[in-house]
């Protein structure tokens, strides 16, 4: 029995989970309907896939918000997995489970997966026959994924650095990475059954302020560690930034460089999928203000050329969203992609060289740093301050990097911190940007925050 | 004037704390930030050890209620009548009637009660308070 | 005493018509606020002026609807006048006025002007102290534009072409030249007293499959119409086609060519702006969905660095809207406006060269016609048919051009009728059409009629 | 067989009525086609003089029922029997609730009505109608 399979068979003997039938599962994904896999749908369909986030504590209530979905005409169904369930935490999480189906109130926020089980879970999934994306912000998911891929889940987001920087305040960064690697080598595995399983990276991070290097440079970085492990389907991402040109830069580096860097590393076959995140900063708390920031968004990914689009709703700035605002923001979005026509090829050569630049900058002193594995020299970087993101509670991040937006809203790198990009990418960065007569940063920065208040 | 501050429970929402601090430190407090992720019980810790004359406890994440329960019984193990205890953020799970938020709050021993008001506004309140007390 | 105030004095004359004094009006526009003249805030404002349609029967309901608009920071105020005085019929418009004051019903879809009188609706304008636009639709507009300068309203939109062949069947066009002339005149007389009276041109036609080089066309000729009797300050217009990149294309060209006639033609010292109509087709019956459709018109707008945007309802589909829904949609607009930031310029090269081609095609062959005067030129040439519009309900109207949409939505000719464009350019229009096998023209049409439903 | 179409009163909206037109002829019908601004007293002359089969009324502009109140006046002054009155598009100003609406144009003397209903429909309903009465 290889290492790895030893280590399942332990990870999934838990008191909270009914046994696990490995063959039974081989089995299921081995026959499964295609069109449960995204990876698959990213290569037959010609438009951007549209895919809100969403879950509930309850199977019907989880049932009733995809069959909402689908009405709206859904191309992708999301899981949210709750936070006790994230933590590990399944005690509480069957705990609140029970109440919440007792009570008929949501004592949880999210749907938890690892207490209703694979083979509960997987009715829901075949029956609705979509793709569903796994949504959480667990730094220990190898559970949790074990559970998804055998309910029909096939895409699995999240990443060592995505699901931690942004997630967590201490959680051990050298744990999370090894804990992704279970969770890459079983997606690998499965992969070969039948349609490949597809990953996906965050890369809206603490979705404030983040500089397109630094995104840039950890998307790459989780793919490469992805792929290493034999993954053959990943999703890179970004959200809008607030800014219409820097996200078409973005979106033009990222496709240029995540190709470029998966065939260096001899990942040939690899197939690279872009994925835009709606505004995922502060929301107004007008909700038509809300509406108008989810097409203009929409309009946005258009231009970008995503692949797939994942959605926010009227409620955001509120709380957790109601099943039918999440499906209007669906049937809107797909309403405004389906008339959208015309949408122009928009470039910016001088700023998609600047970033490129930055990005191979950082990435080379990843790549030299000194160590004998790819996960330890991104280790290293992170603790080094090479790779910091801005508002992150993370006790291991360097939190030197200061980002304010320029006059076209666009985010510059006003102090750069430890990160090891060239005195002429900085200047660039600096020469954008202009502090009116007095104004003091930390003002400039709360604006520039809360631009879409 | 002291103040303890830092996001309580599983919460990981750093962005207000951070914008906190920045503005306490402006308006003159000594501050001490506890950070996301904090318990009642080390913030309570935090209070009595550095003496504070203010805990400033964020949430965002909806789950408050839950980590702020228990508030009334630790104050009653300690004397903390000089202090002011407060709380902001995004205080309920969905959207929420703050006319029944609020009352909740400060049944649980809260002096003053903030659901998605804005920091600065908050803060105006609390020095507002401050002076009234003193 | 000049023909022309002979002529003004018999055209105020009019028993539904309170004594016009041409000394206090000449005193009242001499002296009136600076606030109240578009022509000024185009040069101070540093954003795109926010428009909305509207207009009511009764004082009290234009006086909310002008308070609703205000509070949702409305830049530029409309009166949109009702369709009986639209057709000069006073005595109608005088009965239905009162029956909508007494009964508290709206018997009129819009502003009697003429009834209500200067006296009373400049006390309106003068007390929200804000530029007000005349959206009409008349052909005969001489005495509705006395009243309306008189009152304080310093944008008039119209031209004897735009209110004609879109909004009439058989109104003459001869007249409508010389009626229009008179206005042009008035304005041109005014806007020597304080700043310019503006004047803007209906781009949007018959909002139906409108082909980009008519509608420059015939902004283009209004504009010289108007400028050759002294108007100082005109706006082009043109509405959303249902493509991003041939709303900018369009825009670029007009820019360009509105200034260079006018310089051609000695108007060297006349401002040109630009305005943007939010898309002027069938809406779909969904208000989410024209939510956002408005949105996305917005951020087109944005994108054509239009100089004003006119805006619609979540109401279009259904009637007249709501005065809360129209200014909801203003709110929105300005909404999206403020935090859109890093618009691209974009441009496409062989497109505006075409486009620029055919409009100076069709010019080139209106400006060749026997005749004395520009109007006849112009005139002639709609005789001929070198010009006419698609579903244009006028008689005089060759209907002989028929256009569909491309693959990116762009509106082409697929017949040109007698459209004066060389072959190179109607090939180039011909390239673009595809055309699926089989697929009937007339079904083609409609579903291009239709793309936002 | 014959149909009489147009749009009534002072409206303009053109779209609709070549659709209709076109729509109507591929159904094998004979069509004259009055275009817009057409009164009702026309709609008449037409329909007496072509012998039509089908009065078909377009209006979007919200003022129908201004125009079409006197329909039954016309119609008792004539021999109509045989002629099916149909009218359709946006037949009230604002947004109008279509269970009023239908009933009132019927008691003008439509046979058929149709608030907001896509043409197509409409065509369908009055085949089946004409089929029907045959
Ligand atoms: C950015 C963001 C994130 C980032 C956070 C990055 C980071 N580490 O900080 C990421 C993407 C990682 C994230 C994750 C999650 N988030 Co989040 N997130 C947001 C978002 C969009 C903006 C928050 C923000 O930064 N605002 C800007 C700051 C400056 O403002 P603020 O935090 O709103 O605080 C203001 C006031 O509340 C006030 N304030 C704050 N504290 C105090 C204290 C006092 C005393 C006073 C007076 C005022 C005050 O001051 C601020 C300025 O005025 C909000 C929604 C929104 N507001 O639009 C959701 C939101 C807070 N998140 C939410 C949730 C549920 C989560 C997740 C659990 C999501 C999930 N299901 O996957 C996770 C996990 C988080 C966890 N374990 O806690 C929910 C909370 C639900 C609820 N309350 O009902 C929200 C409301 C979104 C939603 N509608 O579902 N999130
Ligand atoms: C394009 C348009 C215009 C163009 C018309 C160009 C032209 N000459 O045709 C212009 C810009 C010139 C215009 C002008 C005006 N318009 Co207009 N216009 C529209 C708009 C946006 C689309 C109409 C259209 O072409 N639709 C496409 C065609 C194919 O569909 P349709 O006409 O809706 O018809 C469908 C059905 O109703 C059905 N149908 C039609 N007839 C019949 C008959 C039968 C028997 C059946 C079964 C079905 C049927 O078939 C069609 C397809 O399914 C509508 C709003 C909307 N619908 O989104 C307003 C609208 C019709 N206009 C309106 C108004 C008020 C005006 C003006 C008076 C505006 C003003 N205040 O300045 C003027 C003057 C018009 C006049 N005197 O009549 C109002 C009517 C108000 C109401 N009913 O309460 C509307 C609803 C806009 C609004 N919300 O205010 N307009």
């Amino acid at each position: 029995m290889s290492l790895l399979q030893r280590e399942r068979d332990i990870i999934v003997r838990n008191e909270y989970v009914d046994r696990f039938d490995f063959d039974e599962i081989e089995e299921f994904i081995r026959g499964a309907s295609k069109d449960l896999f995204i990876s698959r749908t990213f290569k037959t369909a010609d438009k951007m896939l549209v895919q809100p986030r969403g879950g509930f504590p309850t199977y019907e209530k989880v049932f009733a918000l995809y069959k909402d979905f689908k009405e709206a005409g859904v191309d992708v169904l999301p899981l949210t997995i709750d936070s006790n369930t994230r933590l590990n935490d399944y005690a509480t999480a069957k705990k609140m489970l029970a109440l919440s189906e007792e009570n008929d109130v949501d004592m949880l926020n999210g749907y938890p997966l690892i207490t209703h089980g694979y083979r509960t879970t997987r009715k829901m999934i075949t029956h609705f026959n979509t793709p569903v994306s796994l949504r959480h912000g667990t730094p220990d998911a190898r559970l949790l994924i074990e559970t998804a891929l055998a309910s029909g889940i096939f895409e699995i987001e999240g990443g060592p650095i995505t699901y931690l920087l942004p997630y967590s305040k201490n959680f051990p960064m050298d744990k999370a990475f090894l804990y992704w690697k279970y969770v890459e080598r079983v997606c690998a595995k499965y992969s070969k059954l039948n349609e490949p399983i597809n990953r996906e990276s965050f890369g809206p991070l603490s979705a404030t302020l983040q500089p397109p290097a630094i995104v840039i440079v950890i998307q790459i970085l989780e793919m490469l560690l992805s792929l290493e492990e034999g993954v053959k389907s990943f999703s890179v991402s970004f959200s809008q930034s607030g800014s219409m040109i820097q996200d078409i830069v973005t979106s033009n580096v990222i496709k240029k460089l995540s190709r470029k860097y998966a065939d260096r590393f001899g990942h040939t076959d690899a197939m690279i999928h872009l994925v835009y995140h709606q505004w995922m900063g502060a929301f107004p708390y007008n909700k038509e203000y809300s509406d108008s920031l989810i097409t203009t968004s929409t309009v946005i990914a258009a231009m970008v050329g995503a692949d797939k689009i994942i959605t926010k709703t009227r409620n955001e700035a509120f709380g957790i969203p109601t099943k039918e605002a999440n499906a209007m923001a669906v049937a809107c979005v797909q309403y405004t992609l389906g008339m959208l026509g015309g949408i122009p090829k928009v470039e910016d050569k001088e700023e998609e060289e600047n970033l490129t630049n930055e990005v191979d900058e950082i990435l080379e002193a990843v790549f030299n740093e000194e160590a004998d594995t790819l996960w330890r020299q991104v280790f290293n970087a992170i603790k080094k301050g090479y790779i910091e993101i801005p508002f992150s509670p993370h006790i291991i991040n360097a939190n030197e990097v200061i980002t304010i937006r320029d006059p076209q809203s666009n985010i510059r790198i006003l102090k750069k911190g430890k990160l090891p990009i060239s005195d002429k990418s900085f200047a660039f960065e600096r020469s954008k940007i202009k502090l009116a007569q007095g104004e003091r940063v930390v003002d400039k920065i709360i604006q520039d925050i809360g631009i879409m208040l | 004037m002291k103040v303890v501050i830092g996001v309580v429970g599983n919460d990981v929402h750093v962005v207000a704390n951070r914008l906190i601090d920045i503005s306490l430190e402006e308006r003159g407090f000594e501050v001490f930030n506890l950070g996301v992720n904090t318990y009642l019980e080390e913030f309570m810790d935090a209070v009595i050890e550095t003496d504070a004359d203010v805990l400033l406890i964020s949430s965002l994440n909806g789950e408050a209620e839950g980590w702020c329960r228990d508030l009334r019984i630790l104050k009653s193990q300690y004397d903390f009548k000089n202090v002011t205890f407060m709380i902001g953020g995004n205080l309920g799970v969905g959207e929420m009637d703050p006319q029944l938020l609020v009352p909740k709050f400060e049944a649980y021993g809260f002096d003053l009660v903030f659901h998605q008001i804005d920091l600065n506004v908050g803060l105006d309140r609390l020095e507002a308070f401050l002076e009234a007390r003193a």
